[in-house]
């Protein structure tokens, strides 16, 4: 059946393509601290999915546990959500997206929830490319249990309660990228320019998306001497370009430079503009983007923006070759082969 | 040849085979059961290998009855080792009289004479080394010489072998002959050599009608075929990797899209069991019917999402074959070790739905079964098989489906229905007990724009799945889910009753419980005691939670034996445990050495307490 | 002021905080229980707190009792609520002729107002606006004034405040003075507008003795320490956090090699559970004394490696603080609810060693003796400690470490012994039951050259520590781990019997038995029982496996009240079950939402019953 | 106490420094397939053990489930063993090196243990670098359950049941190299002269050591279109430079041509000789042997040797501070603080 918003809104309250107003789109009132990076995550999903104007009810959105793991409550209250256990996220995004390939899945962890508990999985759901948007909601701590050290926490990074980490930090860009993953970026919680459109982008995109995004927690880790606070992430960012991205319906309008513009066509058709890209950096070239990362680790920059996207992959669907109808929607027709082929099968067993 | 006492013995034997597992034996023994199956005469084959690839003993036992009798049988009637490395050890299986066949290429050690029982030499070596070049030939006809041997000491119609191989080789047709050759050797050599056929031989017989032979895990398999299971979820694992490979195996065959070629099936080999159930409750969530098989350590791997699923209360299909534990424990042995870590699977208060096939027709309905249980129950519904029914042939009635049966998807409202809802001026709310029965309704993601989505969360949460650390919702919502699961009573299979033919009409204060593959050999001890004049009743447990049957079952008798494949008699303490009956009540009969329970051995434990009690008795008098 | 009813009480008393989380509350609420210790009156903090890191409800109640009742107790005497979003129910909450004292600062909704309870406003957030700077400070003080406030309504000597004021910031000086005039404020605000002290109050008594107050996970934490675990493995979850984070503390301060400044210990935060205890058992088979600490999921995914530890028998120390579940259930409230699952953790036929601690020196008893019970066992032993224990200040006996006291390591062999053996001709076997008691001897790695060395494994293998699929050996050695668990009786801790000095000399019938933090609830609610002539018997379960005392104490009643909080009563279960007692006999009481259970709840529950049996008699004459 | 080697061989069997026989350091009879390349590992473990007269009893073997993790029962029969449970052998390792940092550790592992079920505690063990030596005998499949396919199996390679894989496949090497290993080789089971010396340089550094050994499955996976055949292997290696190894004891004796041989010397002071290396390769250089890798697989060809070695590596006790003393030998003494401190304790309390 198809669906009409019902119309009990204020005249002036604006409404997306579809009918939609933001207001749609919001989920219950955050509980998590004020100053919270994860809620500026949360509100730059929403404004994605409004102004993409997805239809709230096809979005499914899938998290682990965590405070960031909480925050799939804080956005898209008209989407079925998931809050499973710690580090499992994946294996339930993969089942949930095997059932039915037409959704949209926006799957939320942490950088406990991702690196530590839940890193096979993560590995694992970067390999099936499963075709998701991966957010890491990363503060380089353990939020939810009052602040312990995380596996991305970074080398010498000192944590409110004065402890230093010895540890080498698992790096999710540079592993997912290794693994293969078709889409990578990273960007800042305060950055919501960069974040809203990687969003777009991902959501876009016809395959795994990981959007590694440092998001401060002001209660734990953002004090002096930590290296995921708001003042020493703004002071050690560099972004590869700024990002602008033009859905598939669209037509472009604003006119850009070509010679300091690159045009990144995903594989739906939509565009992604990069203006003022980084000297010799190739978004669709892994090689050079784990190049870049690793020389901007080298100088104690942190690299934000797209990092890398393959705009032809091919996704869990493709490589287990299911059909194209979401399984959750056939029916005992197709499913049941029925008592006389039973019986014949029955034979082969005489 | 030999003055000494030959056993005679018609339709009643059991043959073992010892061999080198990797060396293509399993086909070859597989042709003798076969043999004997297509000659209408009941059998019952147990394969006993090891954990291991290539190079160790394997065994395969075959129990030929026409009586009917397929649980297994101590004492083997005819020994063919063909394995230096065990025959000390299969010597001695032999019963006095008995027949010991092997390879007489090499002289017998003279440690292994026994002079009680029946040798015959056949030099198999010898013959592959003179009739085939390649090594791998040679090791693999061994096999098939050995079966034309048999058919002559048996009497075994040797058309039926020459049907059989045809059969094997459709496709690969050059390959028939050779193996005609093979067992023609055998036979001729047999021939040549001794009186056949032996004083223990089979003959055609129709009792077989048409039931089938076929492993347990083939019906589990296509039971989630025919169920309509559209993802599936695993992580290999012995002896529960066949179940899947069934279902993958036939949805290849019978759920490909006419039109694209494609699979309207997914089938993904997971990175461990946490990912293997977590796939499958994520599809369940999102309303694609889904399982996952498993083993062993694969059972507790999964306990925090069995968990999730049971307070969540998200449908989970799970085929649990059990093996021999603790931990690693006998891999490839069989036993009934999960009962008790699989009924309350997780930490806090868990209890979940099981289901105990005995045979592979019921592998194959309670699979099917067990779809329906778990989307309309919303919780884990777990079919606890074991090594022995799920990898070994089993005589079985043939696979029935009603065409007009449609899935009971349980309850789930579509977008009309959560308008309507709303329309009548009411809320949907997922967790409310519209109906009392404990069960609440559930919708899909994608449903509806703007009605009907919820959270689906581990934690506590009230009847519109919001978030509440509120005691009194809490307890009441925990009350809610030991009401739904008295409700899964009214759909769950009810336990069987059964009796020996000689106790008809003669009623019995004893009865004996027992569950999944215990079933052959305690109905075959019916017989037997009840031939000693001891009647008892005998019920097979089908599922837990425990219908008002069971109760009754127990009410009905002074004492109750309760047969479990483990050590610490768990069906026996669940049975206390949720029926709140007496212990006193329950005597317990525990086979745990790993290989499969006999009738001898129930008559044994039976016997011994039904003679404690008499003895008792007499001192009271 | 108001002509309503006042209740009067004198060191009788619930007083209850209603704040907001991450408002720093926590530190001022315990300065006014540590205020009421310091009086010496016995005093019952319990913190009620959301899984929230900041802004959602929080409540901190304080029993004071010079009676000793350091249970819960329902119904508040004088609440606490500065915080608007549970002010509704806070109001609720306070017994008729209560005392509500909130933040007058704003006027109090009307709806709020009940005619049977006394309102006293102070506008705390007033004072702090026109004292006080920068927002924190407001926020901060807010809590310590109405601490100072409390002084006066109820009588407690500022001396005392200030001394802790002292205590809690030595080194930090120049925060005293402001803290002790934020005391002044409240205090002076409520000797000026009411009549202090109020009907309410407490008076100095010397009851407390050498007692302490403390958390029971600091106990376990110290216990450790104590007992020589040098290893740590952990994965950070509420609420068994603080169990490591103590040990870590006072390792730090008490365990640091002189010579070298490092540590003699190592503690590691694992990537999860599963982890945390694979370094516990590498730990322990290596020699070190060596444990983790979780909490609900954890103890899920603890499960396949706690089969391995008692099948391979390795010792393992683990402390489950238990929370409410299940699934992630309600992380921040208390439970028994892991008793099954922990009795019986893993697949297969498995068991484990169980401890049940109920105040913080058990705690640290029971942590200590731990160690050495999974090294005599060579087996996992639980601690099953809870939120409301772990997490809680306590009253408690001091902690007591006896100097003679040495290590028991266990059975273990070293060089010279492993020499002597051979020597004799003997031949060392790792899983040998050399003393009867189903326990063998184990070696460290790195021991002898040529001796002693052996491969340990999840799967099965004969005494030798050969790998084996002899189904005789495998039942062997699962009969000898039977053995070894009855062993467990003779070193576990025993049951503790209790009973109201009303019923001394008072024979009774019926029996009531409980476990873990029931205890204090119940013991009160054994003397309200006998002040009505029902004299019970009480037993506290120390362990399982459960000892002769157990049984003779069942033996001993006509029935028995099993105290359990979780649904489904999983002591009672575990008691049938183990005990083959008439389950007739054991009567559940069950308190599961949450909050610790309180004496009333007993007592309710307990009248109910014998009222239905007395009832039930009359009919029946 | 010190032990005197019991004096009961043959004169003429060849004895080590320490005056063991080869035999010693044997193991029980193998029950692997026939041609297995797991068995040829154990060879190459038992010849380094024996050669580098490590005291048998000093060893642990360590590994998870499979067919290699059988293993450690064919070889080193004086060393303990630990055979744990599926893709647990990290942590049963770490634990065990805690308790007693002055032992060998031998973790043995497979692709199925490693790379799928025990991915997460194998990122974790190298990111602390615990002083281990971690070999993977690599057969790109399940062996013992049968042949399905593991994470490690190449693109496209196709098994003995036919079935050709489509999923990336996860590389161990550069995954530890991502990681931060500090040591890092790849060998071929059937190429002893290259095994033995990195087995001997792995089990000299001090923290972890990974040598990623391809080992073909003879049952389930040699057949013609499998990556990881005897024959495929064969045709695909190229090696960094060979390898020999010197321990620190003995001084060197052959001379090497500077110009052709590179000099790596380990923390004990052993010497690792690498002839003929690549041409600007650096085995000291993490991002060199990252680029070297890369540039072989795209060329389809599998690098082996000896890929990265840190030679001043910080394992885990430097990282947590703790002491020389194996924790395992210390006594009540230096553990029990007492009664009278914990009385001044109880006080804090008060
Ligand atoms: C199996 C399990 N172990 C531990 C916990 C406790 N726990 C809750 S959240 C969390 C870590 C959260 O860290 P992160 O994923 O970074 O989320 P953040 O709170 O920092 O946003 C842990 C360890 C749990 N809930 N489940
Ligand atoms: C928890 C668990 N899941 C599954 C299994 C079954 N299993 C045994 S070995 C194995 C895979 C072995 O593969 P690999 O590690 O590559 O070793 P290989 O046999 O190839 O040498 C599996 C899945 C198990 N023993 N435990
Ligand atoms: S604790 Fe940290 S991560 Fe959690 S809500 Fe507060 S600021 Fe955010
Ligand atoms: S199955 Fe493969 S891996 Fe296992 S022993 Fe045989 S050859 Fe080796
Ligand atoms: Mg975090
Ligand atoms: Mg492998």
């Amino acid at each position: 059946m198809s669906f009409i918003r019902p119309n009990i809104r204020h005249p002036e309250t604006p409404v997306n393509a579809i009918g939609f107003t933001r207001k749609d789109y919001e989920g219950a009132l955050s509980t998590l601290c004020a100053g919270c990076g994860h809620d500026s995550i949360s509100a730059a999903i929403i404004n994605a999915c409004f102004e993409m104007s997805i239809e709230p009810h096809r979005v499914a959105k899938l998290s682990g546990i965590g405070c960031s793991s909480k925050t799939p409550t804080y956005f898209l209250g008209n989407s079925h959500g998931f809050n499973s256990v710690h580090g499992r996220m994946p294996s339930i995004t993969t089942g949930a997206n095997l059932a039915n390939r037409d959704l949209t899945y926006i799957g939320v962890s942490g950088d406990g929830d991702t690196a530590s508990i839940g890193l096979g999985q993560f590995a694992h759901v970067v390999r099936r490319n499963l075709n998701m948007l991966y957010i890491v909601e990363n503060n380089g701590c353990y939020g939810l249990t009052k602040g312990q050290m995380s596996a991305t926490t970074d080398i010498d990074s000192i944590n409110k309660a004065g402890k230093t980490n010895h540890f080498e930090p698992i790096d999710l860009v540079n592993l997912a990228l290794q693994l293969g993953a078709t889409f990578v970026a990273r960007s800042f919680s305060g950055d919501k320019e960069q974040l809203e459109p990687l969003i777009k982008a991902a959501m876009s995109h016809r395959g795994f998306a990981l959007i590694d995004v440092i998001s401060p927690c002001v209660t734990f880790n953002n004090n002096p001497g930590s290296k995921k606070s708001y003042d020493f992430v703004r002071e050690h960012c560099e972004a590869t370009a700024t990002v602008d991205f033009v859905p598939m319906e669209k037509e472009i309008t604003t006119s850009y430079d070509p010679g300091t513009t690159q045009e990144v066509t995903l594989h739906d058709g939509s565009v992604v503009h990069l203006h003022k890209p980084l000297a010799n950096f190739d978004p669709c070239n892994r090689r050079s983007a784990m190049r870049a990362i690793k020389d901007h680790q080298e100088r104690g920059e942190v690299l934000t923006g797209l990092l890398y996207v393959d705009t032809d992959p091919v996704d869990l669907h493709d490589m287990i070759d299911t059909t194209n109808k979401p399984l959750n929607s056939l029916k005992e027709d197709v499913l049941c082969p029925g008592n006389a082929t039973l019986q014949t099968i029955n034979g082969s067993f005489r | 040849m030999s003055d000494k006492k030959q056993i005679s013995a018609l339709n009643e034997i059991v043959v073992k085979f010892a061999n080198v597992n990797g060396t293509g034996s399993a086909s070859a023994n597989q042709m003798f059961a076969k043999a004997i199956f297509r000659m209408g005469i009941p059998v019952s084959p147990k394969n006993l290998f090891p954990s291991n690839i290539q190079g160790l003993p394997t065994w395969y036992e075959v129990r030929i009855s026409e009586k009917g009798y397929m649980g297994r049988r101590e004492g083997i009637d005819l020994m063919v080792s063909v394995n230096s490395q065990s025959m000390a050890s299969d010597v001695k299986e032999v019963v006095p009289g008995g027949y010991f066949v092997y390879d007489s290429t090499r002289p017998l050690d003279i440690r292994l004479i026994r002079d009680d029982i029946n040798y015959f030499g056949i030099p198999f070596t010898e013959i592959c080394l003179r009739e085939y070049k390649n090594p791998r030939q040679r090791q693999l006809f061994k096999n098939v010489i050995y079966i034309g041997a048999l058919a002559a000491m048996l009497d075994i119609e040797f058309s039926i072998l020459t049907d059989l191989v045809a059969d094997q080789f459709v496709g690969k047709e050059k390959l028939v002959a050779p193996n005609v050759h093979a067992l023609e050797l055998g036979y001729q050599y047999a021939h040549k050599h001794f009186t056949c056929p032996f004083p223990i031989r089979v003959e055609r017989r129709d009792l077989i009608k048409d039931k089938i032979l076929v492993t347990g895990n083939s019906g589990a398999g296509l039971g989630a075929v025919y169920a309509g299971a559209t993802v599936v979820a695993w992580y290999p694992i012995t002896p529960s990797t066949s179940v899947v490979e069934a279902f993958e195996k036939y949805a290849n065959r019978l759920r490909i899209d006419p039109g694209t070629g494609k699979k309207n099936f997914a089938v993904v080999q997971a990175e461990d069991e946490l990912s293997a159930i977590g796939m499958t409750i994520g599809a369940s969530w999102n309303g694609a019917r889904s399982f996952t098989a498993t083993s062993g350590p694969g059972i507790s791997l999964m306990g925090e999402f069995l968990g999730l699923a049971y307070f969540a209360e998200v449908p989970v299909v799970l085929v649990n074959v059990q093996r021999a534990g603790p931990s690693t424990g006998m891999p490839t042995r069989t036993q009934q070790p999960d009962v008790m870590a699989c009924a309350y699977a997780s930490h806090g208060d868990t209890k979940h739905v099981l289901l105990f096939p005995s045979c592979p027709k019921e592998c194959f309905d309670q699979t099917a079964q067990a779809f329906d249980l778990a989307e309309r129950l919303q919780t884990p519904v777990i079919v606890m098989s074991d090594l022995d029914l799920g990898m070994n042939d089993h005589l079985s009635e043939p696979f029935e489906w009603d065409d007009a049966r449609a899935y009971d998807r349980g309850k789930v409202h579509d977008a009309e229905a959560l308008e309507e809802i709303e329309k009548d001026g009411g809320r949907y709310g997922r967790y409310l007990d519209v109906d009392g029965d404990g069960i609440g309704y559930r919708t899909y993601p994608g449903t509806h724009p703007t009605k009907g989505s919820f959270f689906t969360r581990g934690t506590s949460r009230d009847a519109y799945a919001i978030y509440t650390e509120d005691g009194d919702i809490y307890a009441e919502n925990m009350d809610r889910l030991t009401r739904k699961f008295n409700t899964a009573k009214d759909y769950i299979p009810k336990p069987v009753l059964f009796e020996s033919a000689a106790s008809k009409g003669k009623p019995s204060s004893i009865g004996i419980m027992f569950y999944g593959t215990s079933q052959q050999a305690t109905v075959e001890a019916l017989d037997y005691l009840a031939a000693d004049g001891l009647h008892l009743k005998g019920l097979s447990i089908k599922a837990f939670p425990f219908t008002q049957e069971v109760d009754d079952f127990i009410e009905s008798c002074e004492q109750v034996f309760v047969i479990d494949q483990n050590r610490d008699g768990q069906m026996r303490k669940l049975l206390i445990n949720e029926l709140e009956v007496n212990p006193r009540q329950l005597i317990a009969v525990l086979n745990y050495d790993g290989a499969p329970i006999t009738a001898d051995f129930i008559c044994q434990k039976v016997r011994q307490k039904l003679e404690a009690d008499s003895a008792a008795e007499r001192k009271v008098n």
